[in-house]
């Protein structure tokens, strides 16, 4: 494997792993505040959608991004009402969730495009084009540092950048700031929070909020940057994947960072490396495609301890029996 | 005469079809304690959980120094100067002590300018109150004593001047009981306001300057400390006559049931909890274990319950058995003839979400008699449980009750029934009437001690010494993962016990709890350099 | 003590709630300028009023009954199993394997082998997440979610690489012979001048479906590994005191639950295709999620809820062939139903609660 | 009336199903009528779809995809009087007409045109799923490559093992860019949904590629070497025009009756070159008269080339 081959399966890495890297992030949040969602992939998928049509419609991409931002947001004030306000089951709100957003996608997107649940596609200027670093194209020649500068680093979309800012962003948040020990401790203990006379539902209406936004821009992201329009299901359940990273993650931003790249690396080199001889013998590729869930459980048993969940997590708060 | 600190008028609460409350009002006079007493399930609990905001009533006003106040939430009852020490505390537990206590009180958006106000601030109060924490603990690492000090410091921190105490004892020591006394005085003197929620007549007796007594949500009587006696106020709380000494007859002990020989525990930190202990029971005795909470006796019963491993050698009956792998379970002890009731009866002692009678066979459900075939035989299960409750004086006396519909002290009496009527040949019991009323303790400490007087061994672990003291034949005191020594009740007292839990041996200078105190710091210390290394 | 007469409960409030996620849907059809009547018509006699209809619906719920009892059982050993997607196709490879390669005399016969190998690789599949999950503390929802994709690629090979007959085109094993077949309610309840149930898939595994869900019930509420597996599931701290091991439990539960799930395609392979397909499970392993939690973990609500959504499917389809309403808007009355029966109900509870509460103050 | 049942994949999948749909469509608009249709939504709905038209009288009844093949054999006898029509399978009953293609033979020709189109020397092939039909296709493709350029290289890839695989467009458009990395320089997708993230990125990424199935060129003008079509549209169409009359047994339908074609529009003459249009044109003659036979994967299920 010489090294531009690494640059490229980690360039590649990059792409499959921002819409993982997001919607970890917004699980986290809406995790760390005890509201468990298994809802992001279809919020994901609704926001897939709504910032494709709307950046079609429109011809912008920002109009798009806020038409899928405030799509997630809206499956999301469904979730908060179903499992803080009327303190419901949040798994069953989640699985909702993701039926509603498969279906009304193409529901919608049939009334609206007449394409069979697919939006069209999107001309240039209402997609999230890659951008350029300064002097990438004039480094590209220095050894080793050029091609991690100009191919590895520049020449993303917008959004993977929101995505990897969003990282460091979301630790200090959580971890210096009087909304995040809060929200923190909302998902250990919410009677603390109450009695300590912050508003509960306050908090985990905020943290399914900005699980929302995160979701609408993971959405966003694969369809008006990696990809160029809606088709139907294209989320493909990188929501799911998402979730087993944050369990992964044990719920921390970091390691959400080094999960959802765990993953993207898998795959990266998954599809890369299809189709592997050795010696008379073809490695099926069945078995290069299964062969990033195998190595997850692999680790999971092997390096990761008993990961443990936010100790109010999944229960509604409930005071009066 | 100044305005009172708090007053409740005709104060109502109905959770659903239960009336916690009904039509209560009380008040109380500022610069005063203020002791509330009554059986489990009277309702102390939710009257002060109104007064902090944490439930709404259904009807009634409140008064705060002569002002009518509207407390929807704790933020107005913090901001009206109420601070809440809760029976069941409202801590983060794996936040650090500094970050429980900004909770809520931060200044300003960012942390870092409000943990270093509160570390300055916490100094001072520590200083000022005899209130040591280390800030930067975690609370799951802190001694039930030490997280009840975060709850207090809480309160303080937040400039409360009414400060309402729900059974903080219930889990202290009586050198840990003996400080807070001293600190509430202290507070008292500066002037505040203090409402006290306890089932330990002594302490109301000692403290108090006025009480009042709930039975099933009523306000039955208030009067002033010094014109009645504990006496007169457990009956206004049970309705009845109440024994207040257990009437036991001398042991008579025969063979030796259980023998520990060189007993060692080490815990799943790697730390190691019990070392070494030898000891024995006999039959027909009942060997007490005083220490403060933390010094092995919680492993040493679940090592010998089954539920944790540890090595050495059991001997029961002369039959050694099994300290780790296979046949080191609870069923296996059980099939010797070990029955236990843990130490806690909502997380080990009972499945909450079961009804009462599946709760009875709880531990036995495998025993034959239970079966019809391959099917459990619910109805035979259902008639015994019936019985059980019925003799137990459980109530309400409705086996398909989920356990979580039970009080405290009918909780524990399921528990005790099952456990006890299995006669079993040695009872573990650990801390059997924590947060339990006094007519109930009085119903359970005579089941114990009947299971001795008809010669079976009981081994008892409670940090109440009061407890220890009357119901145990031979006390022995654990400190450290060591047993210091051993007395027999009536050579001893709570003085010379106290010392030994603190793994002194001999008479100390200078006062008692603050020795007790500094050697459990230090204690703690020990065992944080060991968690960590 | 209730706060609501039972009967409130178990029928009033899943009726309102399907009223409210009907009238949702019914708003849904309006937008998308159909009439919402004459589309619920069309569902109820599809599906509920000719008894090929019934064939069908029953057909889709038998699937649903094994998948929603999977999830419920593990459900009650608090163990969220979202892999009865992969293990109910590697149940679907132990049925083709026990139907092409043993020489059945007689279907009532092949269906036992057929049982038997269906629940063994399912409970098979299910075991090394539930292993991982006890001995190194793997989140068994990672585990049942990679298992899944991992069960996909190794059916995928089996069928193109292994099982498929030359030359044939699909990705699918070869027929099962004749004596497999198992009879269809046409061929149960027809007369000779009376044909129901007329190319329905509904055939005997409803039967054992049917008789898995008593089982389970009892299973679960009138035996001592049930008594154990809901103790462990209420409190692991108090399952260890009382002797249970979690690790015990937790293998087993989690095997019930793969068995369980491996049942459907009995169900799928040897009743209605007849051959092992690529996508034989066709997400009946997520729906089962759904009906598990509609139905409480209870067996009994797990059948209502899997007839419901057969029900669904079997009036979906009738309102695609009869109408030009997309199948996906199937899949939004889907999310309406599961929306408000499961996660918004207590919307209905609430009031409800406070009414009867009021009507009992004023009796008494 | 006429019926079309269309496949899982559903009515809109760019490809296969959608010139199903683009036949019958212009089948009506032609003859002013309509025609029912349905788009399964599971395995068992097929015998349900299928008896349901019949005994509403809808006749003929045409079917997209294989995998109807077992079904219809069954049904089809309890409807005499009923005529099916059935693409991509061959069914042995009286009153079915069976449509096959031969996609290996436009594999075949469009794998040419990427050989002369590629500059590298390398191109690519995107598969849907590993199953045997997708094999036939890539195939014939490299035996198209092959057949201009012996050295060239070509890079196979199949999307997944779910049914989102057909449905991937990320993942369609990650190997597309792995594969430029490795060199390639056309690619040709033959993945359903997947195919429009393949297409989406080549035009991207400034390489070629090949569509599938319908005529992709327009999805990116002048950046879409060719479509490698196959004419279901032509086949419903037939069948619906040809109505009760319509004739039973096997139509192969291939390059030598137009039924499988390369795609030339005004979307990519720029990008096929005249000595281009006479290779290509040169092989389908070949084709058409028997002078040259691409070999068919499914006929023994080994390809000859790699
Ligand atoms: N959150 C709640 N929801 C429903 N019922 C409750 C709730 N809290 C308390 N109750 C019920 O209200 C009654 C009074 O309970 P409360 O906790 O006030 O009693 P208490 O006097 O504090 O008892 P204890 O001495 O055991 O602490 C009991 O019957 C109890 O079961
Ligand atoms: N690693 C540790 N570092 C510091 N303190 C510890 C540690 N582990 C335990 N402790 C102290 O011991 C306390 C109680 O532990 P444990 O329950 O084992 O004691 P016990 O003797 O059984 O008493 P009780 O049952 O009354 O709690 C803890 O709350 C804590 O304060
Ligand atoms: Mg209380
Ligand atoms: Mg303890």
């Amino acid at each position: 494997m010489d090294f531009l081959t690494i640059i490229q399966i980690l360039d590649s890495t990059i792409r499959l792993a921002t819409p993982l890297l997001l919607a970890c992030l917004a699980g986290l949040y809406s995790e760390r505040a005890g509201i468990f969602d298994i809802g992001l992939e279809g919020k994901m998928l609704f926001a897939a959608f709504f910032s494709a049509a709307i950046a079609y419609s429109t011809g912008s991409v920002w109009l798009g991004l806020l038409a899928g931002i405030a799509s997630s947001l809206v499956l999301s004030v469904v979730h908060g009402l179903a499992s803080i306000t009327f303190r419901g089951n949040q798994l069953i709100s989640g699985v909702a969730i993701n039926f509603l957003a498969a279906g009304m996608t193409v529901l919608v997107a049939q009334d609206w495009f007449k394409q069979g649940g697919r939006t069209p596609s999107l001309p240039d200027e209402a997609r999230f084009g890659p951008i350029t670093f300064p002097f990438a194209d004039a480094l590209e020649n220095v050894p080793i540092l050029g091609p991690i500068y100009s191919e590895l680093l520049s020449g993303h979309s917008l959004l993977v950048y929101v995505a990897f800012a969003c990282v460091p962003l979301t630790w200090w948040v959580l971890f210096r700031t009087r909304f995040g020990l809060r929200l923190r401790a909302v998902g250990e203990n919410p009677a603390a929070v109450d009695t300590a006379g912050v508003s509960v539902v306050g908090l985990r209406y905020a943290a399914v909020m900005i699980c929302g936004v995160l979701c609408g821009i993971a959405g966003a992201y694969l369809a008006t940057a990696l990809q160029a329009g809606f088709v139907k299901d294209m989320t493909a359940g990188r929501g799911f994947i998402a979730l087993a990273a944050l369990i992964f993650a044990k719920w921390r931003p970091w390691y959400a960072l080094s999960a959802t790249l765990l993953f993207g690396f898998l795959q990266a080199i998954a599809l890369r490396y299809q189709n592997i001889e050795l010696g008379n013998f073809v490695i099926p590729v069945q078995f290069m495609d299964i062969l990033p869930y195998i190595l997850t459980v692999v680790i999971l048993a092997g390096f990761v301890g008993r990961a443990i969940p936010p100790r109010a997590g999944g229960e509604p708060y409930v005071k009066e029996r | 005469m100044t305005a009172p600190a708090i007053e409740l008028k005709g104060i109502s609460k109905a959770f659903g079809p239960v009336q916690a409350n009904k039509d209560i009002s009380i008040s109380v006079q500022p610069g005063t304690i203020h002791g509330i007493i009554g059986e489990n399930g009277a309702g102390k609990s939710t009257l002060m959980s109104i007064l902090y905001g944490f439930y709404k009533a259904d009807a009634g006003e409140i008064f705060i120094k002569g002002q009518k106040t509207l407390i929807p939430d704790s933020q107005a009852a913090i901001s009206a100067g109420i601070g809440m020490v809760f029976q069941h505390f409202k801590l983060v537990e794996n936040f650090t002590v500094l970050e429980n206590i900004i909770l809520g009180a931060e200044d300003g958006r960012l942390l870092r300018p409000s943990l270093a106000k509160a570390r300055k601030e916490l100094k001072h109060l520590a200083e000022e109150y005899e209130l040591n924490v280390d800030p930067d603990a975690l609370i799951e690492n802190l001694s039930v004593g030490h997280q009840q000090r975060v709850e207090i410091l809480k309160a303080l921190y937040r400039q409360a001047d009414i400060l309402i105490l729900d059974e903080p004892t219930g889990v202290l020591t009586p050198a840990e009981a003996d400080q807070l006394f001293r600190i509430l005085d202290r507070l008292r003197e500066e002037g505040k306001t203090i409402i006290l929620i306890t089932h330990k007549l002594r302490e109301i007796m000692e403290i108090t300057d006025t009480v009042s007594v709930m039975r099933r949500g009523q306000m039955t009587a208030t009067v002033k400390t010094s014109d009645t006696s504990p006496q007169e106020l457990a009956e206004l709380m049970v309705g009845r006559k109440v024994l207040l000494r257990v009437d036991k007859k001398p042991a008579t002990p025969g063979e030796v049931v259980l023998e520990v020989e060189n007993l060692r525990v080490i815990d799943d930190k790697g730390v190691e909890r019990v070392k070494g202990i030898d000891l024995t029971v006999r039959a027909g005795e009942i060997v007490g274990i005083a220490g403060v909470a933390g010094n092995g006796q919680s492993e040493l019963l679940e090592v010998l319950g089954g539920f944790a491993e540890g090595t050495g050698t059991i001997r029961m009956n002369g039959t050694e058995i099994p300290l780790s792998g296979l046949g080191a379970d609870g069923q296996a002890r059980r099939e010797a003839g070990i029955c236990h009731v843990p130490e806690d009866r909502q997380r080990e002692g009972l499945i909450m979400d079961y009804t009462a009678w599946e709760n009875t066979v709880f531990g036995y459900h495998r025993n034959p008699e239970y079966q019809s075939g391959i099917l459990m035989d619910n109805a035979a299960i259902q008639t015994e449980a019936e019985a059980k409750m019925e003799r137990f004086d459980v109530r309400p006396p409705d086996p398909k009750l989920a356990a979580k519909n039970f009080s405290g002290g009918n909780q524990q009496k399921i528990v005790l029934a099952r456990e006890i009527e299995r006669n079993p040949d040695l009872l573990l019991v650990g801390q059997p009437t924590r947060g339990v009323d006094i007519g109930a303790i009085e119903f359970i400490h005579q089941q114990i001690v009947n299971l001795r007087d008809q010669g079976k061994a009981i081994l008892l672990v409670s940090v109440e010494l009061d407890e220890i003291l009357s119901l145990s034949d031979r006390i022995a005191v654990m400190f450290d993962g060591h047993i210091m020594g051993e007395r027999s009740p009536d050579q001893t007292d709570e003085k010379e016990l106290g010392l030994m839990m603190a793994g002194i041996t001999q008479e100390p200078e200078g006062d008692l709890a603050k020795v007790v105190d500094q050697q459990f710091a230090l204690q703690e210390q020990e065992r944080e350099g060991e968690a960590n290394g | 003590m209730d706060k609501m007469p039972q009967w409130a409960d178990v029928v009033l409030i899943p009726l309102i709630s399907l009223i409210l996620a009907a009238i949702l849907s019914a708003l849904v059809i309006l937008a998308i300028g159909e009439n919402p009547i004459d589309a619920f018509n069309l569902m109820v006699q599809g599906a509920l009023m000719r008894s090929a209809g019934w064939g069908y619906t029953l057909y889709y719920a038998t699937n649903f009954m094994f998948t929603g009892l999977a999830v419920a059982v593990a459900f009650h050993a608090r163990m969220f199993n979202i892999g009865g997607e992969g293990q109910a196709m590697l149940g679907g490879l132990g049925v083709a394997l026990a139907c092409l390669y043993i020489p059945w005399p007689h279907w009532s016969l092949a269906i036992i082998g057929a049982t038997v190998g269906a629940a063994l690789f399912g409970a098979a599949w299910a075991y090394i997440p539930a292993i991982l999950q006890a001995r190194r503390g793997s989140h068994i929802v990672i585990t049942t979610i990679m298992f899944n994709f991992i069960a996909a690629g190794v059916l995928n090979y089996l069928l193109v690489n292994m099982l498929r007959p030359v030359g044939a085109m699909d990705p699918a094993t070869a027929k099962f012979p004749e004596a497999t077949h198992l009879p269809t309610f046409r061929d149960m309840f027809s007369t000779a001048d009376n044909i129901m149930f007329r190319g329905a898939p509904a055939n005997v595994t409803f039967f054992i479906a049917i008789a898995a869900c008593v089982l389970v019930w009892y299973l679960i509420w009138r035996t001592r590994l049930g008594y154990e597996i809901r103790a462990f599931g209420h409190s692991e701290s108090a399952a260890k005191y009382a002797g249970i091991s979690p690790v015990r439990i937790t293998v087993i539960a989690m095997l019930i639950s793969g068995a369980l799930a491996g049942l459907m395609s009995i169900n799928t392979t040897m009743g209605e295709s007849e051959r092992l397909i690529l996508n034989s499970t066709e997400g009946a392993g997520f729906i089962g999620i759904a009906v598990a939690l509609m139905g409480r973990s209870h067996p009994f609500g797990v059948f209502l809820a899997a007839i419901l959504f057969g029900f669904l499917y079997q009036g979906g389809a009738e309102l695609a062939l009869w109408t030009n309403i997309p199948r996906e808007l199937i899949v939004v009355i889907q999310a309406l139903v599961i929306l408000f029966t499961g996660a918004l109900d207590n919307m209905v509870r609430m009031p409800l609660e406070k009414l009867f509460l009021a009507l009992r103050r004023r009796d008494a | 009336e006429p019926a079309l049942i269309f496949d899982l994949g559903g009515k809109f999948d760019k490809s296969f199903n959608e010139a199903a749909y683009n036949g019958a469509a212009r089948w009506a608009g032609e003859h002013g009528t309509s025609f029912r249709e349905i788009e399964l939504q599971s395995e068992a709905q097929r015998e349900q779809a299928l008896r349901r038209f019949a005994e509403a009288g809808n006749n003929p009844i045409v079917m997209t995809g294989f995998a109807f093949g077992n079904v219809l054999s069954e049904v089809a006898p309890d409807y005499p009087d009923t005529k099916f029509a059935i693409i991509d399978m061959v069914v042995d009953a009286p009153n079915v007409r069976s449509v096959v293609f031969n996609e290996h033979e436009g594999s075949y020709l469009v794998g040419m045109m990427a050989a002369m189109a590629s500059k590298t020397g390398t191109v690519g092939f995107i598969g849907g799923m590993d199953i045997p039909l997708i094999r036939k296709f890539a195939c014939g493709y490299v035996q198209g490559v092959k057949a201009v350029n012996p050295d060239a290289t070509v890079i196979q890839n199949m999307t997944g093992t779910t049914p989102a695989a057909w449905n991937d467009p990320v993942k369609g458009s990650e190997l597309t860019k792995a594969q430029i990395s490795q060199g390639a320089d056309v690619v040709y997708a033959a993945a359903g949904g997947t195919g429009v993230g393949v297409l989406q990125t080549a035009a991207d990424e400034g390489i070629l590629s090949i569509g599938v199935d319908s005529n992709q060129n327009y999805l990116h003008s002048g950046k879409v070497l060719t479509s490698m079509m196959k004419r279901v549209d032509n086949a419903v169409y037939e069948a619906m025009k040809e109505g009760d009359n319509l004739d039973m047994g096997i139509y192969v339908m291939g390059v030598a009756n137009g039924g499988i074609d390369y795609a030339l529009d005004q979307h990519n003459e720029a990008l096929v070159t005249g000595p281009m249009k006479r290779e290509v044109d040169k092989a389908k003659e070949a084709i058409s008269s028997g002078a040259l036979s691409v070999h068919d994967y499914m006929s023994d299920n080994t390809c000859p080339v790699e």
